[in-house]
């Protein structure tokens, strides 16, 4: 493979060179019927599962059709989306802020030979490449992160996990039969990378074991007093130690850290701050589930979604208890939930004693808050509970 | 044929829903299928060993990218995710695998052919895998070499017109739901604001010189599409400030059943005929609806615009006339102190150009925090550890009962001496002259 | 006055000594009626305002005339409580926990002389001694506490200003118009010695200057160690300075306390542990007034009170600001308020931007939390606002 | 003639209400009065000297006494307040003021002759004034002289058969509302386990051995009436397990309008006739209640027993007959962190005696507190500190929901070494072995 230059001079990177440029402006890319009608629309309809209609003032009608995707794309099946887009949609197509496609055409007849065409491609593993749906009152796309992929500090899988999910609960992308609209969400680690702290229900990477060290590298690798300071509880102290140089044998004195495990609740911050410190381990990392947040300020304020499950391992390539945790929650709200009512609204009005009696789930004193002041208000501060 | 096993992997190409095996597995299969044509820039198995790599971590259940690593393209800080494997030996292919961030067009609709640009210069300068689109909401290129990253530069803003995205402690790429582009509710453009101001903050994005990373999220109503209120430093929300519009005949038309409610949201399930006092006014979270004489009445003095009864009655409901936007500060993830929701701190501003109002807003709040913040710090956190009152005072917005979800419990209040007559100084000779030991 | 010794010998203080023998057991203090029928209470009736009426299993039935009395209470006045308890109620009589006194009576054809005796009683000031009242949805008792009385931390006085508050408000002791009950309290520090912190009104003594600091007596008075770790903000450090000596005019070195004053809310705590270092200041001194919590578990958890007036000086002798915004808080409360509704539900269900409009109170920054990790859960974290 | 002028206490006597400048009057001229008669063995002007005392501060704004002062019976730690005045030579009446608690009888019935005898000995021995009663429960006696104190004490243990309270860091004295003596609502004898268990722990009481002061209160039932979940260490609170029993004759009677809702208690307002659906249905949080065939029903397993429905009618509702109570932990005032209301930890504990069962909580508790318990810190603090895992391990309670109002939000989760397979010591070469530099 030859190197084949762009044009860019790497002796004189300012030559010719733009930046701060920024994006393209969006209406470069609005699709004419979306373009003549911009913020004069009126109304809109889900005409069927994954299928959006909008009304302008105008009269005018867009039709989308909203079509899942494992976020993870190579350029071919990239192409393929833009070849769909072609051949229905005079060339445009857009993203939605959950992964899902969007291909919209400007009237009715439109749209069935798109649906059909869209669900006749299949990968040759068998699944879909654009299963429609995602709208309205049902599951739409796991928002998801890198997972073992891309990033340095997961302590499960995304993508893998996504799918195992996404397949127990597919019906329900497809259908809208919920309550309210249930919005899942995956991150690999607590960075949270996503909205993981506020989804009906969010799984979510977590380590179990405080950092190795290694101390031949702390001090090559790390500035010392920052991977101190990132420790959100103060569990780590600098320290010098002994250790035998592999290469001469002999034994040398180094500058490193040392962490007091008990106060370790396995963040990775320090990570962040000093590679010398790994948090990846088979036996200690796995998923916490979360549920019970949300963002719209419908009806009431976003909320937080809560830890209601400590600790699922990492079962390799499908993780059935987690499936089996997802289908039992689903399953719950789906028979308990009022209309209107999101995850968390359910959770609330039936009380959690409930909630894990009717999810089957099992309350551990995980569970309970002890992280710093706020802790306290989450305690049960009155007499009012269910026996 | 594959390069590595993968008998775990394969086990994620069953089931309907999109595997990303599969995915990979195509790519990877085009990669050597077409090697012949393109001249592939970056290993013609990189894709492979990302699957190889991939599979090994399946195995052993561990990561297997190293931490970090500095890499980017000449006088930015950011837009460039370094990123090397822990077993190059085994898996040359992803040795080096950094990830491009596209600075993404406001709303995220695309034109087919600036796409197929894009899919073309990522086949031949990187891996070909892309994530349609990372959290922030940036193209992701998934996986290419340090040697490629200028020049993938300079195809982007000399072809495409196009730059990156940010990363590292400076403004993230801004994102914006579709707002006024296919949504009824939007009370502003969110998509023009995001734009905006992404391009009046084209150095903040680019040169890192804050504290810690900052996000600007614009969601065009109180729904909250784009999640701004969870997960952007700033975010902006769309609301009015005049009376809900009412059309009584499509609110009889939603009673009498000839609308779906909810836009047909609920119509997978048989959920009873449409009930709008059950359904909408006694869901009203003030309940400020009533019905008289068959007619809705709203009393939206009381109103907090919550969307719920536009959500149920798209046809008869419409926002406001009078509409701009609420800018609420501070939210982001757990690290380190536990996850926040921004807090509200300009309760209404309208959303028009020049956007002056905003802009202050937003630099009077970075001038203090760049002051003020410390190291990895958010500004969620600077604002708990300083107090939200300084917020107030280096944005100079008066305080509110708005600012507040109750006024504090707690009466330990930081009196300032200037505001208490006779000031903190006390002559102790004074006191004992009252007060003999 | 000569010394008159009980019996007991202090040169042996352990002869004949008689120790932790508790209280007496409550039953030797019951009225036969309520003996006879504890614990088989079938209901009550609040037949006019003051007036309870119990019924038992048995048909008995118990009247209890409850008076409100301003607790500082000389055996004078108690004797007067006493003789009229001898006179209709078998020489029995009860205080309730919020300082009122019930007479209780065993039929009903005894109340009504009960009540022509008590309401005739009126100090030389012209105050009744026994006012009738304080039952059902009105307003009861102010619960207090020392305040410059008998304490050595009050940054007001609570006799005082119970007086003047219960003197504006005192038709609503002997009705029951309100939408609830409305419990005010009185504490006169930061100490909150009562249930200040989760009553409906709730006015509060507070000082607005860090401490004075005697440094001639810190080291003698103080162990300054427990005054420094006394500081709920670490506002106090150890340190020396230079004195005068009063007697001999030399200078000298002494160990001392040094108090970052911005850092200082006032709380009071280091005077506690440290005498040297006191608060009370004629222009700093003053209340805080707060609203909306409650105790009982009825229909919602109890609720903590929230500060609604940063300050109101110490008007002495009789409070004006104080009473004038008492009753406009009172006034807005009675007019706004839906049954069953306490003063904080009612708050809650307005909104606090509507609160402070419909009661005319001003809202300050000082209302803002600011202190710890908790504040940022009282930041309105939604765009459900009203305008 | 009073001995000082006091111009401005002489205006709180006049208005409506109990003027307590009228009563400290009344009883200083009562003093002097009756100083031939009684051979008082307190200055005769302490009331005087009292309200001089109060005047100053009237005029100064600032507080006349001194700061604490040790004083008290010999071989008990609490009981009396030491206090003096910083400005004897004027008021030399009240250079020491003492305070003795008097550990009152729970539910603070009392027969007069009891009182009297009191009356008398404080009269005698002291200033006369008295607070009936302190806002811990005490009866308490305000103001005499440090020789008084053993006396006061002989005489009341030895002619009145009644002790002093607590003061200092100790159990203080336990409270209880009047519970099943005159309340229908009283789910366990709760003035009983007061007395019970303030004999059980006198030693606690009268001898501090405690890190901080600690508090129990007892309230039949969660209406709360001596506010126990708001400012006691321990509370204990009534309630049922089983289902409220229902008259539906006298629901019909309150549909009706034959019988007032809430005893009354709205009487003095107008409110319209009484509506069971809007004012009992509606309003039960946990919306279990509901009207068949003009019967009320009611699903007890949902009803969280908040006392609603049973306060609005009394006549209808009655308590269940499977009796006890919970307790919770933890409430404290504000000093120094915030305020803090009991956190529930038993769910439910018959109330019969002995009370075992509650001891062993109780005991628990004080043993984990008296060693881990720092210096001042309330066990409410101490909860906070250690997190409320530890109380549960401590009493050996199962963790439920229904000890939290919601699960933490925070996945900040401190797992226990004996938690995680494989421990927690990792061997860095067999990281490498996996992980290459
Ligand atoms: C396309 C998209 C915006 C975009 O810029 O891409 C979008 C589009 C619409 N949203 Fe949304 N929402 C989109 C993400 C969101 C998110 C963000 C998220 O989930 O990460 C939220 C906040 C979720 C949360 O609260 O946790 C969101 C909360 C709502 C709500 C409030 C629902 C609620 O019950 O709280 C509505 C109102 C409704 O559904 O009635 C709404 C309504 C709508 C409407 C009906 C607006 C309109 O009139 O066009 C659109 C179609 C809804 C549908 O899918 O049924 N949209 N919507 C996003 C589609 C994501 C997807 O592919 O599934
Ligand atoms: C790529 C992306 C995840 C994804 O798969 O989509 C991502 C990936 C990383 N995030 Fe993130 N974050 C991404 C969106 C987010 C979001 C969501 C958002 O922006 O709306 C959040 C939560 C919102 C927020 O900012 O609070 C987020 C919160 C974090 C945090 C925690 C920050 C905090 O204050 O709590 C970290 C930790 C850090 O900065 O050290 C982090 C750190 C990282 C790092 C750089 C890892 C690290 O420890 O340094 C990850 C690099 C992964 C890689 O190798 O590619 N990432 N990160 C997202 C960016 C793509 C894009 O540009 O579109
Ligand atoms: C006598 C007393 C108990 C005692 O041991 O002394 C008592 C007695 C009764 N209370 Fe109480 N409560 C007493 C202090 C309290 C307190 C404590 C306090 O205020 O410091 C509370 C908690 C207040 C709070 O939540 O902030 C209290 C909250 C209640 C409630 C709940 C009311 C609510 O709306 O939340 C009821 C139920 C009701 O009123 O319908 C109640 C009901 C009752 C009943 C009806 C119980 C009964 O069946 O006999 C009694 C007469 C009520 C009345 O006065 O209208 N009692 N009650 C106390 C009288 C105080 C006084 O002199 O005014
Ligand atoms: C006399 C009494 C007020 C009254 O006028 O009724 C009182 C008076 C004092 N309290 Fe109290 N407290 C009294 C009930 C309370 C209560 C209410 C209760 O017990 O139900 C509380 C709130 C509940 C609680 O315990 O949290 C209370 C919370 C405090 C505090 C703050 C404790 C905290 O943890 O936040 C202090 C400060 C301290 O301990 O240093 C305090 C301290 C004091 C001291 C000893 C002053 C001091 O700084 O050392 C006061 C002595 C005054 C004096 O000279 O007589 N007092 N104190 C009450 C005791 C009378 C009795 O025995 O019946
Ligand atoms: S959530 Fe953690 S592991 Fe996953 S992409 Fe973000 S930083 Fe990386
Ligand atoms: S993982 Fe987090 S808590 Fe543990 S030592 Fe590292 S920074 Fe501290
Ligand atoms: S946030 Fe509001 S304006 Fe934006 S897409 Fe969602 S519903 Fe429409
Ligand atoms: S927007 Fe919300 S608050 Fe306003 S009328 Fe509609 S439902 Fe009520
Ligand atoms: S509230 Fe403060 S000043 Fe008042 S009695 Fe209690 S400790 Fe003393
Ligand atoms: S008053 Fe409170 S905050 Fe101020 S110095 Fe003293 S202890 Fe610290
Ligand atoms: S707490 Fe309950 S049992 Fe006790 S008096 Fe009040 S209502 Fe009656
Ligand atoms: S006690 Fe409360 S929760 Fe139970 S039925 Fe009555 S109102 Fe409902």
């Amino acid at each position: 493979m030859a190197f084949i230059s762009s044009g860019y001079n790497p002796d004189k990177p300012m030559e010719n060179r733009i930046t701060d440029i920024g994006p393209r402006h969006f209406t470069e890319f609005l699709p004419p019927v979306i373009k003549n009608n911009k913020g004069k629309w009126l109304w809109h309809e889900i005409i069927e599962p994954g299928v959006l209609m909008h009304k302008a003032e105008s009269g005018d009608e867009v039709y989308s059709v909203r079509v899942g995707t494992a976020r993870i794309m190579g350029v071919e099946t990239l192409r393929e989306v833009l070849d769909i887009a072609d051949k229905h949609c005079d060339g445009y197509v857009r993203w939605t802020t959950r992964n899902n496609i969007e291909f919209m055409v400007d009237s009715k007849d439109k749209v069935q030979p798109l649906k059909d065409d869209l669900l006749s491609r299949k990968f040759d593993g068998g699944s879909y490449k654009f299963p429609i749906g995602g709208t309205g009152a049902g599951m739409t796309n796991i928002v998801h992160t890198q997972g073992w992929i891309h990033c340095h500090t997961p302590a499960t899988d995304a993508s893998g996990t996504v799918k195992v999910v996404m397949d127990e609960l597919f019906e329900e992308f497809g259908q809208m039969r919920m309550p309210a609209q249930l919005r899942i969400s995956m991150a690999c680690c607590l960075n949270m990378c996503g909205a993981v702290h506020c989804s009906d229900i969010a799984i979510l990477g977590y380590h179990r074991k405080p950092p190795a060290i290694d101390h031949e590298e702390v001090d090559n690798l790390c500035e010392i007093p920052l991977a101190v300071a990132a420790c959100p509880t103060a569990a780590i102290r600098p320290t010098k130690t002994t250790i035998t140089d592999r290469k001469t044998g002999e034994e040398k004195s180094v500058k490193t850290v040392a962490i007091k495990n008990e106060r370790c609740m396995f963040c990775g911050n320090c990570y962040t701050m000093c590679p010398a410190l790994p948090l990846t381990d088979a036996e200690g990392d796995g998923l916490v589930i979360m549920a019970g947040g949300k963002v719209s300020n419908r009806i009431d304020a976003p909320k937080f979604s809560k830890v209601v499950v400590a600790f699922i391992p990492n079962e390799t390539p499908r993780w059935p208890s987690l499936a089996k945790c997802m289908r039992q929650m689903v399953d719950a709200y789906v028979k308990g939930a009022k209309k209107y009512e999101r995850f968390g609204h359910w959770a609330e009005r039936i009380g959690w004693e409930r909630f894990f009696e009717v999810t089957g789930l099992e309350f551990t004193h995980h569970l309970i808050d002890d992280f710093r002041d706020p802790a306290y208000f989450t305690w049960r501060q009155t007499t009012n509970f269910k026996f | 044929m594959p390069k590595h096993e993968t008998p775990l992997l394969d086990q994620l190409e069953s089931g309907p829903w999109p595997s990303f095996v599969s995915d990979l597995k195509r790519q990877a299969e085009s990669r050597t299928q077409k090697q012949n044509d393109i001249e592939y820039q970056i290993p013609v198995d990189v894709v492979d060993d990302l699957l190889g790599l991939l599979e090994l971590s399946y195995v052993e259940k561990e990561v297997h990218w190293k931490h970090g690593g500095i890499v980017g393209v000449f006088g930015y800080g950011g837009g460039v995710i370094g990123r090397y494997c822990d077993q190059p030996q085994k898996f040359p292919g992803v040795a080096h695998f950094h990830t491009v961030r596209v600075n993404q067009p406001a709303g995220k609709f695309y034109k087919t052919d600036f796409l197929r640009q894009l899919a073309d210069l990522w086949d031949f300068r990187g891996s070909g895998v892309t994530n349609m689109h990372g959290s922030t909401g940036d193209i992701i290129l998934l996986g290419t070499t340090t040697p490629q990253l200028e020049e993938i530069f300079f195809e982007l803003t000399h072809n495409m017109n196009q730059d990156l995205g940010g990363s590292g402690s400076n403004l993230r790429t801004p994102e914006s739901c579709l707002g006024e582009s296919r949504c009824e509710w939007s009370c502003y453009d969110a998509q023009e604001l995001c734009y905006q101001l992404t391009m009046e903050y084209q150095d903040e994005l680019h040169r890192p010189a804050f504290p810690y990373k900052f996000k600007f999220k614009f969601d065009g109503c109180p729904n909250g599409c784009v999640a701004s209120i969870a997960r952007s430093d700033l975010s902006f929300i769309g609301t009015w400030r005049d009376d809900i519009r009412i059309d009584q005949e499509a609110v009889a038309a939603y009673v009498g059943g000839e609308i779906q409610p909810n836009g047909g949201a609920h119509a997978g399930k048989d959920w009873g005929p449409f009930d709008i006092q059950k359904e909408v006014i006694d869901l009203c979270p003030t309940k400020c609806m009533w019905m008289e004489g068959g007619k809705l009445k709203i009393n939206d003095r009381e109103c907090t615009r919550c969307m719920h009864c536009l959500n149920v009655m798209p046809r008869a409901l419409r926002i406001g006339n009078d509409r701009g936007l609420s800018i609420l500060a501070g939210a982001k993830a757990p690290i380190l102190d536990g996850a926040q929701m921004g807090s509200l701190l300009l309760p209404f501003v309208k959303g028009e150009e020049p956007y002056d109002a905003i802009k202050e807003v937003i630099e009077n709040i970075w001038d203090w925090w760049m002051e003020e913040g410390k190291n990895r710090e958010r500004l969620g956190e600077t604002m708990k550890r300083q107090g939200f009152q300084k917020l107030l005072e280096v944005t100079g917005i008066p305080a509110d009962p708005r600012h507040v979800e109750h006024p504090r419990f707690t009466p330990y209040i930081f009196w300032k001496e200037e505001e208490v007559p006779g000031g903190f100084e006390r002559d102790i000779a004074d006191y004992r002259s009252r007060h003999p030991k």
